[in-house]
């Protein structure tokens, strides 16, 4: 890690490289996520998934990415073109972005504001917006039945992962997150998973983070943006070829995202789970168990119904993550740090 | 405005737009559209239109000989082919009173009921495909695979099966069908249990389908829906029972109904009729009687006795009937094939009435419809 | 006919073209179109036991615009003619049609004369790639249809053909 | 969940011959003939006695719901009526006030005769009966009453048989072909239909 430290290249340079680096790894985790999606529905519906495009189906997510980009591109007939073709960049670039604050290793985060969880959380609702704008801008009755539901599907669930946040940011006392992942550093009954001295109720918080994590990417039982039994193809009904390919990446980036935040805020980011050498592969271990759960989830759980949904965050989430926020105010009062 | 205002409201004030359950959507599982009338996400009308899968089968029945129309009989409704065949076969031999042979009668219900539990198996899978799980469509459709393989054996098809003949069946039975039927048996049974602990009991299911778009019974009479719609209204209305055919008095089993009314009244009644079909199924096995599966004196050519014939059977999704009005011609005068689908969906205009579009969704695959049914 | 040559045979990028065809080849993603009993069989080839999806084809797209290929799987009937067109024009280039079934070639076992509802064939609509008889043909004859697509699409076909013994 | 005990199977497999029981009350009794079947006799009953207050009530003398008990083993159904077009209604009500249901309605078109004839079963879901009610119309301008208003379900067979043979249902809410497409004004069923 000092090796790496030593080296002295010009801040732009440096930042140009870790952006590239981000991407990179978006890129790749996006392709690789769907191969990964597909083959692990193939072994809970016990069958094979794509395992003829390439050894075990390597292959098939290059097959796909070429086949999306040679599609024909075609904004829909009195569709709101502008709005049409921005909605897709809208969505992936925040991802992007906000994964440059994500401390991957010790000295491995693009740019480690101290303000970084804003920062991240500030970005995470533009995604919000730019399904709105996909599926208002394809003029079609189902993308805007999605739109509408996403809109208030993730208002819903901003507020209860925002509070969340914040008992967090009690807990740890800074929104820098490469301090946040250096203070859980020992084994892991330093993470802050684990952290009951400052808040008795710490697991049920990750519950409900990751529970909002769910719904905010429009996953598993709450994917209310491609309802595909009720509503065609929800938001993403107009959108064909790459348009459709970029919303997916735009998907896998904000699961990244959402996982990797999770394993910095609760499981310690890069820290090893007994304290020995911290690094890199701990942080790739533990954000893949999580994608993995995401896909794990997807695969066994019907969909909510809408009105349930919202009464869930509205009735359960908000008030217990309040509960959990004057719980850890209160601890820390008492206790002290 | 909340539905019950919105329909109150009259009419220049609602803002209400016409969405198109279109006759290809995932979720009419075939060509049925449903012109909705919405407020927002609430249904205030909902018109089903049909038609977009008609086969004239009835007018093939007036120039074709009865012999000839067996093939139409399973492709009225592919998923239980054979309860449609048994009717059609069993008006023909009712009017030129045929005796079949006893084995012939056990082999009918032991297929009827296998493809009963294939029926529901596909609906199981499609109704969870509806209501937004993939998972257990795979499940389903490996059961059935294996239902598919016993009846491929003996019939050579693995959906439109034409194996009754009138009088009997056209081949016998082997001891591999026996056997491989009693092992389904023995393996469909905890698959059953397993299906209400992962499906029956999740808890988004229950709040998916417990309290959604309740049917009372009167609405089911008015409407003549029959088979598990009416089953999960309180009536244990079973055409095996009321007007019993072929060797199902002989038989021990139970008829399932639950008074709800609510879509989870409706998959109850489906999960606990497969039960119940295994259990007659294993009857019919263990006293399958020897002899031959023909009956020795069938005309060459059938002639029915002028006048009307009708003969009604328990199809998966409900009472099958057929009506044939003959004139002492080899070919039929008339032939009217009375489709469950039909009438319990013609229930659905009223009972979507204010529901969101969600559980009008659950409410269409309740009925558990197959639109050639309706259509013909 | 060759007085009008088409311009694509002029100007030909073997490799890339290749490339492309190998990719559209391998991931070609149907529309879910069922209409009939053959859309029952449809559902059984993307099940466990015939597995449509080692083939990456199994992804089974409800809206016509991302969809590839058409398996028309069932009757086409006249009230339903328009919709079909209707659904065929919204589909993107390059998109194949599978015509899966007796009904979908040329009406099946609902010709006769004196009929007045069903379409005789899908290739009276737009133009048929593959053609899969059988009433309903088994799952393994559409996983067969759908190399017999990709073979028309890449020119080399996947398995060896199996001579009939 | 209270699972309908398996009833005593009073029928064997083939249906129970029938045995002609008394005739029915004495006064104007319009159902001619012995009930067929013994268990029916309670519901046989109180259709005579429906049919006979209906009759007293409106001052019509022909018995114009003459109904008669057929054998069910070889026809399928225990009553046949045989009903005057305007009294279809009044069958239905009857129908719908002793529990019965739509089973469906048969248009059928007696070319030879001149005639078309509309067939309405009805079977009960508490009891075994069944029941065919009969309705003949002049094929020159088929018209019959619509029933809608007592069995919504009759709505879609009655558009089905206007549709298929051309058989006008007078106050059926929305006569529009069911199956064919919109426009359309052939009626195939027709036996002098050509394609």
């Amino acid at each position: 890690m000092s090796a790496l430290a030593a080296i002295q290249i010009g801040e732009p340079l440096r930042l140009v490289l870790f952006l590239l680096g981000i991407m990179a790894f978006v890129g790749f985790n996006a392709a690789y996520l769907v191969w990964a999606e597909r083959k692990g529905a193939g072994r809970f519906q016990r069958r094979v998934g794509p395992s003829e495009v390439g050894y075990a189906g390597l292959l098939q997510p290059i097959a796909d990415a070429v086949k999306l980009l040679t599609k024909q591109v075609l904004v829909p007939p009195g569709a709101d073109a502008t709005l049409f073709r921005a909605a897709p960049i809208l969505v992936i670039a925040p991802a992007l972005i906000s994964l440059a604050v994500i401390p991957f290793g010790p000295a491995l985060a693009a740019r480690d504001l101290n303000v970084g969880l804003i920062m991240i959380f500030a970005f995470g609702s533009v995604n919000v917006m730019a399904l709105m704008l996909g599926g208002w801008s394809s003029r079609n009755k189902y993308a805007i039945i999605s739109a509408a539901r996403v809109v208030s599907q993730n208002v819903a669930y901003e507020i209860p992962m925002l509070l969340v946040v914040v008992t967090m940011l009690l807990v740890t006392g800074t929104m820098s997150l490469t301090k946040i992942v250096e203070d859980q550093a020992g084994g892991f009954w330093h993470w802050n998973l684990f952290r009951l001295a400052a808040n008795p109720l710490m697991p049920l918080t990750f519950l409900t983070f990751y529970i909002c994590m769910l719904a905010e990417t429009n996953r598993a039982p709450f994917d209310m943006a491609e309802a595909e039994s009720e509503l065609v193809a929800g938001a993403y009904t107009e959108y064909a070829g790459m348009g459709f390919g970029v919303f997916f990446m735009g998907e896998y980036a904000n699961i990244l995202l959402g996982c990797s935040l999770a394993t910095v805020l609760f499981l310690g980011g890069w820290q090893c789970p007994f304290g020995l050498l911290p690094g890199v592969f701990w942080f790739l271990v533990k954000l893949y168990l999580l994608v993995f759960s995401v896909i794990w989830v997807r695969w066994t759980f019907p969909r909510t119904q809408f009105y349930g949904l919202l009464n869930l965050s509205w009735k359960i989430l908000i008030p217990l993550s309040l509960g959990t926020l004057v719980l850890s105010a209160a601890m820390i009062k008492l206790l002290g740090r | 405005m909340s539905p019950s205002e919105v329909i109150a409201a009259p009419e220049g004030q609602r803002e209400t737009f016409v969405l198109n359950l279109g006759p290809q959507h995932p979720a009419t599982h075939g060509v049925l559209r449903l012109k909705l009338t919405m407020d927002g996400e609430f249904i205030v009308r909902a018109e089903p239109v049909c038609g977009y899968i008609h086969r004239m089968h009835e007018k093939m029945a007036e120039n074709r000989s009865y012999a000839q129309f067996l093939p139409n009989t399973s492709r009225i409704d592919y998923l239980s082919a054979m309860t449609y065949t048994h009717a059609f076969v069993g008006a023909v031999e009712r009017a030129a009173k045929l005796e079949v042979p006893p084995r012939a009668e056990f082999i009918r219900v032991i297929t009827s009921e296998l493809n009963r539990i294939s029926s529901h198996l596909v609906w199981l899978g499609a109704y969870l495909l509806d209501l937004g799980g993939f998972t257990p469509l795979l499940y389903a459709f490996d059961d059935r695979e294996k239902i598919l393989d016993l009846l491929e054996g003996v019939t050579g098809a693995r959906l439109t099966y034409c194996y009754y003949r009138f009088g009997g069946v056209c081949n016998d039975v082997d001891e591999a069908f026996t056997r491989g039927t009693k092992e389904f048996v023995a393996y469909m049974r905890p698959r059953l249990d397993m299906y209400r602990a992962l499906v029956t009991d999740n808890i988004i299911l229950r709040k998916r389908l417990v309290g959604i778009a309740p049917i009372s019974a009167e609405t089911c009479r008015k409407y003549g829906a029959t088979g598990p719609v009416i089953r999960g209204s309180g009536v244990a209305y079973d055409v095996r029972r009321r007007e019993p055919y072929s060797a199902y008095p002989l038989f021990d089993f139970e008829v399932p109904n639950f008074p709800e009314g609510d879509c989870m009244a409706r998959y109850l009644v489906r999960m606990e009729e497969m039960a119940q079909s295994l259990r007659i199924i294993e009857q019919a096995v263990d006293r399958l009687p020897e002899g031959p599966v023909m009956a020795t004196a069938v005309p060459r050519v059938l002639k029915l006795p002028a006048g009307d014939v009708a003969y009604a059977v328990e199809a998966a999704r409900g009472r099958f009937m057929v009506h044939i009005v003959s004139d002492n011609k080899e070919i039929p005068y008339r032939v009217k094939l009375r489709t469950p689908s039909l009438s319990n969906l013609s229930l659905f205009e009223e009972a979507s009435q204010g529901l969101v579009l969600p559980d009008a969704v659950a409410l269409l695959g309740s009925l558990d419809l197959v639109i050639p049914d309706i259509d013909r | 006919m060759e007085a009008q040559v088409e311009c694509s045979q002029i100007v030909k990028f073997a490799v890339l073209d290749e490339l492309l065809a190998l990719g559209r080849a391998n991931s070609l993603w149907p529309l879910t179109f069922g209409l009939a009993c053959c859309a029952i069989e449809m559902m059984a080839a993307g099940a466990s036991r015939f597995d449509l999806s080692r083939f990456g084809a199994e992804v089974f797209r409800p809206s016509p615009r991302q969809a590839d290929v058409m398996i028309v799987a069932g009757t086409i009937n006249k009230k339903m003619a328009e919709a079909v067109k209707t659904l065929y024009d919204q589909m993107l280039e390059p998109k194949w049609v599978i015509a899966m079934g007796n009904c979908a070639i040329s009406g099946g076992p609902f010709v006769f004369p004196g009929q007045y509802a069903v379409v005789e064939g899908v290739d009276k609509l737009f133009p048929v790639d593959v053609v899969i008889p059988g009433c309903p043909p088994r799952p393994e004859a559409l996983i067969e249809g759908i190399l017999k697509l990709e073979e028309k699409l890449t020119g080399k076909r996947r398995w060896p053909r199996v001579p009939p013994q | 969940m209270n699972p309908d005990s398996p009833q005593a199977h009073e029928e064997s497999a083939a249906a129970s011959a029938g045995q002609p029981g008394g005739n029915g009350a004495s006064g104007p009794s319009v159902l001619v003939g012995p009930p067929a079947l013994d268990q029916h006799t309670p519901l046989l009953a109180l259709l005579e006695q429906g049919l006979a207050s209906e009759q007293g009530g409106s001052s019509v003398e022909a018995p114009a719901l003459a109904g008669k008990a057929v054998d069910f083993a070889s026809r399928g159904y225990h009553v046949e009526m045989t009903v005057a077009p305007e009294r279809v209604v009044l069958a239905a009500q009857l129908m719908d006030s002793s529990g019965f249901a739509l089973d469906t309605i048969t248009g059928v078109d007696w070319l030879a005769e001149g005639q078309m004839e509309l067939l309405y079963d009805y079977f009960h879901p508490e009891s075994p009966t069944r029941v065919l009610v009969r309705c003949r119309v002049p094929r020159a301008a088929p018209e019959a009453p619509t029933i809608s208003a007592v069995f919504p379900g009759a709505n879609w067979h009655e558009r089905e048989t206007h549709e298929f043979l051309g058989i006008r249902f007078q106050g059926h809410p929305n006569l529009t072909p069911f199956l064919l497409p919109e426009d359309a004004d052939y009626h195939p069923l027709r036996k002098d239909y050509a394609a």
